[in-house]
């Protein structure tokens, strides 16, 4: 049901403010029986999944009651209506959050609907493992992702630099291409974003020297020793002015437009692959991926689902709430219209229909995920709670670090002390 | 009978939810299940044990300390120059007034982030001027909290205003009086418009330590919602919210809300004891 | 009208340009954002000069109806929501403030005291238990939450600011009109209500813009898009998870929805700033 | 049968007692005035008679019957507040009807009687104006209006000329006489101005402390005042106190030493005891010049003031004191000259330690 009011019945809402009647007429907008789905998003994946529930609700001729909101937004907003015990029937998750959800009982358990209602037959198993906590599937995953390297095509092809295979690649030879053409490259333009802070580099990293961020009894997975590594990487890059100063690095507070490759202060950028569509959108040179060079003998990477579709443990009707999970994920027109915006579909009929009609960029994201599939190692262990805050405490960490405030070893050894204790606090 | 719909509200809305929260304050409470009794282990905590808590609470002060009183003066120098120019008033007044009203909107923090970015309109003007290149101001540990006190300031209109209303009630002859005496304009400052002014100055100081404890929507949205950098606008509303609703620790985030109270009414409690030495009203008592 | 004696010429020019400065600094930020609403989303933040080269109306009609349901609803909501907000703020406050300032009763200066108790409190602190409140009384996904408080004098600042003017108010006008017979009720309706529309005025634009802004309230009361209203519709331009952000028909449509608050300053700036100063100023 | 009785009337506000048990008769048609310097409860009085102020003891009483619990409207009176109290927001009009509409007296005789009042008063022209077009005369003519349309029992009056420049307080002081004879209603009026209370009063009660000093018709006051306060309080230019003490007394006769060292024989209607100090009270007119050898006073003038019709002669005798004199006419000194004074025709107060007159005129 969409309501929108003529300038008239505007003018007439107005005019009744005083009657109660119009209060409660307008209030009660909630339709009975409509299923609740909610996401994060942004216009263009709220055009798409608009759309995508028009298309439902008039294949089906039941009702879906949409709600989105920003990402900052929509953790509290989700948080308050589980303290409610009011969370929307389909929910869209983040692989760090579908733990916390489903171990604290929010959410239900998808098993039972797995062959009726949800249709998974064509979808890849890899892929289907990763909403699995404790040995039930709690969330659908609505395409596969994983971390790369995107550089900026343009200047590199401009200096006549070729980059080596990156499926075998190391930072050593990432950063000898750098210093090669640091003094070549514009003013005000650096070599690559400075990733300290981010938490799936420094994963990257870790798994490369064969560990991981956490066991899986929700330990601490790394040594101290490679986050200093970590940091002494990130300083000398630093230092060397192969990254940007500190506080240029800073003023990216996570937003894409603010990265250095949209702010044209940098070539290589740390960026999820489904992201690149969009990446594309702010810059104006031609961009493309390569894997993320491993410092150490282990592959770094893996392959993860972008995000879930998980079902609330107080769904009212909870059959309708699968088959619209299952519209999502295996219905051909619908795909035809979400396309790989949320990652690249598990399902193989799916993704052989919707590749012909992909964009060139939306092409270069699947020919990256072929090649990232040969050379990753397994899903990590799932993050214990509390990751998150340590994932956020990076930040501080490392910028004390680039900002020179605190000594290298010494922040690296309190930013681990800390974990512990976040996770001995959980 | 007139107090009722207060009365529902108050106790209903208000202090019910606020006893909640204390109660809530004493247990452990993760929003998805049920709160669980754990006495007085988050304050134990926030006492002992968190680091952040006090970066915090420095992060706070010094928001409080340099906001509040820059913002006061400006508000009132600029109350003063409008108080004797003739022309134009009520363009000046609308235009120094309207940032405040408009003040919390998304649209501005976005705005601020720019302004005081590397290539932002403050350095373009710095290197136009001196030929200095800034460093990105809102992205230094050294200079970010500095942009968000620049951001409160430019919000001087409300307490300007006020300023104005009470410049106006100052009567006329007192200066014309003191003029005769031979007084100059800073003494006249000092010895008429100060005194006679405080009950308005101590009603701006009150109202804006006030809101300046509660800081939250701005540092949210210009520190992209996470403090930084290396937690230097980490406001304690900021902390509190992130505990609560990012780190699922609502029992420890009615704590820290409990803290700030409490600090809050300390502040407010100094405000007015010391009020009885300086402010001075010209009808004592009713 | 000059309070004051002639200045020099001198000094007339340098106050004036000293407030002209001023009032640019002020300003700019604003204009920039309106003149960012016609530009393209790649020349926003390369280009700081605030002038547009061309005035394209593009992210006007792109941003009004970006949303699944179009900014005409979310205007209606927000509306809707802010009169009976006022109407309630000024019915409620108003009542609770001439109890305080007017009556006798037993602890009235304890009430009081809680009363701008309750200006200190973080309001996050009674977020999530009156979220389980209304929860409970089945209003969450409605307006009720947002309006409904307000029927309540929930907020203290108004109840202040009234008290502040009602003791501006001589007794012996209430005396007059106990004189003439009037009881409580009607000394309420027929002389203070009356006497009191400048503060009445100052509280209901107020009650507005602060409801009319509110972000926080239908963020969490609010789950249908069709309840939307212009703040919450706003923020989902913005996007902090490393989406793409819509720069252009951000500003576009924080532009239009600061007109509303503009406008309402516009036409009543006289009663604002008087009504500013209203609670600070003992008559 | 008195139209208004207090017994014994008492006002604490917490633990203060503001008002300390007065008792009063006021008859019907009386033009009342209670006076006294500020503080001194009068108007708390008033607002106890209005039922404004809540009585903590005793009994106010109105036609015979204990009003102490009736409310403010039931109690048929009126008043004119020191401030006017007008209603800012309505017209003259409305001001006046408004108490008439409340009592749900029907429309028409509510014109009737706003139409009448704005015709006593002459303020017909202003009728749809609104009080903040008015000058204070014009609003305190309202303010009376106000009270006359309700034809109350008893006019209450609480200072109302206080806001009034001098010229239009007494125009306005001859307006509430003639108002006053008109309507022959009964009037309370407060104000601590002893020359409105003198000029208007049938009786005055002059108050001190929350307490009657004495009551009674202007002039009984005037000349014969129980204690120094009211002789003070009264008369314009004040009445000269001089200190002396008792020297001899025998029976009712007795001598009295002045501070100056002259001697004074006199009878007393209560005898002090020998030594006791006491007061001489002489006001200004009955100070009168005379040949050296009749002196009881001689003084040394320091500022003499011309009216025109007499002549104020303030003078500072050999003790240090001063004293006023009032000549008749033009009189011809001038300051440092040595006026030689005695009491006129044996016009002269004696007030005993305890400040209560022992000798009257």
């Amino acid at each position: 049901m969409t309501t929108t009011y003529s300038r008239r019945q505007f003018g007439g809402i107005l005019g009744a403010a005083l009657s109660a009647t119009a209060l409660s007429g307008t209030a009660a907008f909630a339709q009975a029986g409509a299923v609740r789905l909610i996401w994060w998003g942004n216009p263009e994946r709220d055009k798409r999944t608009n759309a995508v529930v028009d298309l439902y609700q008039t294949k089906t001729g039941s009702t879906v009651s949409p709600e989105t909101y920003a990402w900052g937004d929509y953790w509290q907003k989700l948080a308050t209506q589980a303290a409610g015990k009011s969370l929307p029937d389909v929910i869209q998750m983040d692989y760090r959050y579908i733990f916390e959800y489903a171990r604290r009982n929010q959410l239900a358990a998808l098993d039972e609907f797995i062959g009726s209602e949800l249709e998974l037959a064509d979808y890849d198993a890899n892929q289907l493992a990763s909403g699995v906590v404790d040995g039930k599937t709690y969330g659908i995953s609505m395409g596969a992702n994983s971390m790369s390297h995107v550089y900026n095509k343009t200047v590199l092809d401009g200096l006549g630099v070729t980059l080596p295979d990156s499926t075998s690649w190391t930072t050593d030879d990432w950063v000898a291409i750098g210093k090669d053409i640091k003094d070549k490259l514009p003013d005000g333009m650096y070599f690559s974003e400075n990733m300290g802070i981010l938490e799936p580099r420094l994963q990257t990293w870790v798994r490369s020297a064969g560990k991981d961020l956490y066991t899986p009894e929700g330990k601490i997975g790394y040594d101290l020793e490679d986050l200093v590594a970590y940091f002494e990487f990130w300083k000398m890059m630093q230092d060397e002015g192969l990254t940007p100063p500190a506080d240029v690095q800073a003023q990216d507070s996570g937003k894409m437009e603010e990265s250095m490759m949209a702010t044209k202060q940098g070539v290589f950028n740390f960026l999820h692959s489904n992201q690149l569509v969009a990446m594309q959108n702010l810059v104006e040179d031609e961009i493309d991926m390569v894997m993320i060079p491993n410092s150490g003998p282990n592959a770094g990477q893996y392959m993860k689902p972008s995000m879930f579709l998980s079902m609330s443990e107080t769904a009212a009707d909870k059959a309708a709430a699968a088959q619209l999970m299952n519209f999502f994920i295996t219905d051909p027109d619908a795909n035809d219209i979400l396309l790989i915006e949320r990652g690249v579909t598990g399902d193989a009929s799916i993704r052989e229909r919707i590749t012909p009609g992909l964009t060139e960029t939306e092409q270069k994201i699947i020919n990256y995920l072929d090649i990232v599939g040969t050379h990753v190692s397994p899903l990590p262990p799932p993050p214990p709670a509390n990751a998150g805050e340590i994932d956020r405490a990076l930040r501080p960490a490392w910028e004390s670090v680039a900002f020179g405030q605190v000594d290298l070893e010494a922040a690296a050894k309190d930013f681990y002390e800390n974990s512990i204790r976040s996770l001995e606090r959980a | 009978m007139f107090l009722l719909p207060w009365l529902i509200g108050f106790f209903g809305l208000t202090l019910g939810p606020t006893l909640a929260s204390l109660y809530l304050s004493f247990t452990d409470y993760d929003l998805l299940t049920s709160p669980r009794w754990s006495g007085l282990e988050n304050y134990e905590y926030a006492f002992f044990h968190d680091r952040r808590l006090g970066n915090a609470l420095s992060v706070t002060f010094t928001y409080v300390l340099w906001s509040v009183p820059l913002k006061l003066t400006v508000a009132l120098l600029l109350a003063m120059v409008l108080d004797r120019s003739v022309r134009g008033v009520a363009f000046y007044r609308a235009t120094f007034y309207l940032p405040s009203l408009l003040g919390a909107s998304v649209a501005i923090a976005v705005l601020w982030r720019q302004i005081f970015g590397a290539q932002g309109l403050v350095n373009q003007m710095l290197f136009l001027l001196t030929g200095m290149k800034g460093p990105a101001w809102v992205a230094h540990p050294d200079y970010a909290l500095t942009t968000l006190i620049v951001l409160a300031i430019w919000q001087f209109g409300s307490p300007m205003i006020i300023f104005l209303a009470g410049l106006r009630q100052v009567p006329q002859d007192l200066y014309e009086a003191a003029s005769m005496d031979g007084a100059s304009g800073w003494r006249q400052f000092r010895k008429i418009t100060l005194p006679l002014l405080a009950p308005v100055i101590f009603f701006n100081l009150v109202f804006q330590t006030i809101e300046a404890f509660k800081a939250f929507t701005q540092a949210y949205i210009v520190s992209g919602g996470q403090g930084g950098p290396v937690d230097s606008t980490l406001f304690y509303s900021l902390y509190l919210y992130e505990e609560a609703f990012a780190n699922f620790r609502m029992g420890y985030a009615s704590a820290l809300a409990w803290l700030l109270l409490v600090i809050i009414a300390i502040f407010t409690a100094i405000a007015f004891a010391t009020s009885k030495y300086w402010v001075y009203y010209e009808d004592e008592g009713r | 009208m000059s309070r004051h004696k002639p200045t020099g010429m001198r000094t007339q020019v340098a106050r004036h340009s000293i407030l002209f400065i001023a009032a640019m600094c002020m300003i700019y930020p604003l204009l920039w954002m309106i003149m960012s609403s016609f530009k393209d989303d790649a020349v926003i933040f390369s280009d700081p000069t605030a002038l547009p080269r061309t005035f394209d109306l593009s992210n006007y009609r792109e941003g009004w109806t970006a949303l699944r349901v179009s900014f005409t609803t979310f205007y209606a909501n927000s509306f809707l929501i802010s009169i009976f907000a006022v109407i309630g703020n000024l019915m409620a406050c108003s009542l609770t403030a001439f109890a305080f300032a007017r009556l006798e009763f037993r602890g009235r200066k304890i009430f009081f005291a809680l009363m701008m108790a309750t200006l200190m409190l973080p309001y996050h602190v009674t977020l999530v238990p009156q979220y389980v409140l209304f929860q409970k009384f089945g209003w969450v996904n409605t307006f009720y939450p947002l309006i409904v408080p307000k029927y309540l004098a929930v907020d203290a600042f108004f109840i202040f600011l009234m008290v502040q003017f009602f003791r501006g108010i001589p007794r012996e006008i209430d005396e007059a009109a106990i004189m003439d017979g009037c009881g409580p009720w009607r000394i309420y309706w027929k002389i203070m209500l009356p006497l009191s529309t400048p503060v009445l005025a100052t509280a209901a634009i107020f009650s507005f813009i602060w409801t009319y802004d509110d972000f926080l309230g239908p963020l969490i009361y609010l789950n249908d898009i069709n309840l939307y209203t212009v703040p919450l519709a706003l923020r989902a331009f913005v996007d902090g998870g490393g989406g793409q952000s819509l720069y252009g028909p951000l500003f576009a449509m924080s532009t239009l929805s600061l007109v509303p608050v503009f406008i309402v300053f516009l036409a009543f700036q006289k009663l604002i700033i008087r009504g500013v100063a209203l609670g600070a100023l003992k008559r | 049968m008195a139209d208004l009785e207090l017994r014994q009337v008492v006002k604490d506000f917490g633990n203060l007692r503001v008002i300390h048990g007065i008792d009063l008769k006021i008859d019907h048609g009386e033009f009342i005035v209670f006076v006294g310097p500020s503080g001194c409860g009068k108007s708390t009085l008033l607002r106890m008679i209005a039922g404004l102020e809540e009585i903590s003891g005793g009994d106010v009483m109105i036609d015979g019957q204990v009003v102490n619990d009736m409310p403010a409207a039931r109690r048929e009176l009126a008043m004119v507040f020191q401030s006017y109290a007008l209603y800012p927001h309505m017209s003259v009009r409305k001001n006046l009807a408004f108490g008439l509409e409340t009592m749900k007296v029907p429309k028409p005789e509510i014109e009737r009687q706003v139409k009448q009042a704005a015709d006593i008063l002459q303020i017909n022209e202003l009728l749809d104006r609104k009080p903040g077009q008015l000058s204070g005369g014009q609003r305190q003519r309202v303010a009376i209006g106000r009270a006359i349309v309700r034809e109350p029992r008893i006019f209450l009056f609480d200072e109302p000329l206080s806001n009034l420049d001098a010229e239009l307080r007494m125009q306005m002081r001859v307006e509430i006489n003639r108002l006053h004879r008109r309507l022959g209603s009964t009037m309370v009026f407060v104000t601590h101005d002893q020359v409105e209370a003198m000029t208007l009063a049938d009786r005055i009660v002059v108050l001190r402390a929350g307490r009657v000093e004495q009551v009674g018709s202007p002039l009984e006051l005037y000349n014969k005042p129980d204690n120094i306060f009211v002789a003070g309080f009264l008369g314009s230019p004040r009445m000269n106190f001089l200190p002396g003490t008792v020297d001899r007394v025998e029976g009712h006769r007795g001598e009295i030493l002045l501070a100056g060292g002259q001697r004074l024989t006199t009878e007393f209607s209560a005898p002090p005891k020998a030594g006791e100090a006491v007061t001489i009270g002489v006001r200004p007119e009955d100070l009168v010049p005379v040949p050296e050898t009749d002196a009881v006073l001689i003084g040394e003038v320091t500022i003499a003031e011309q009216l025109g019709g007499e002549t104020y002669v303030y003078v500072t005798l050999p003790d240090g004191q001063s004293a006023t004199v009032e000549i008749k006419g033009q009189a011809r000194v001038r300051p440092g000259d040595r006026l030689h004074l005695a009491f006129e025709d044996g016009k002269f107060h004696i007030f005993g330690s305890d400040e209560k007159v022992i000798r009257r005129t």
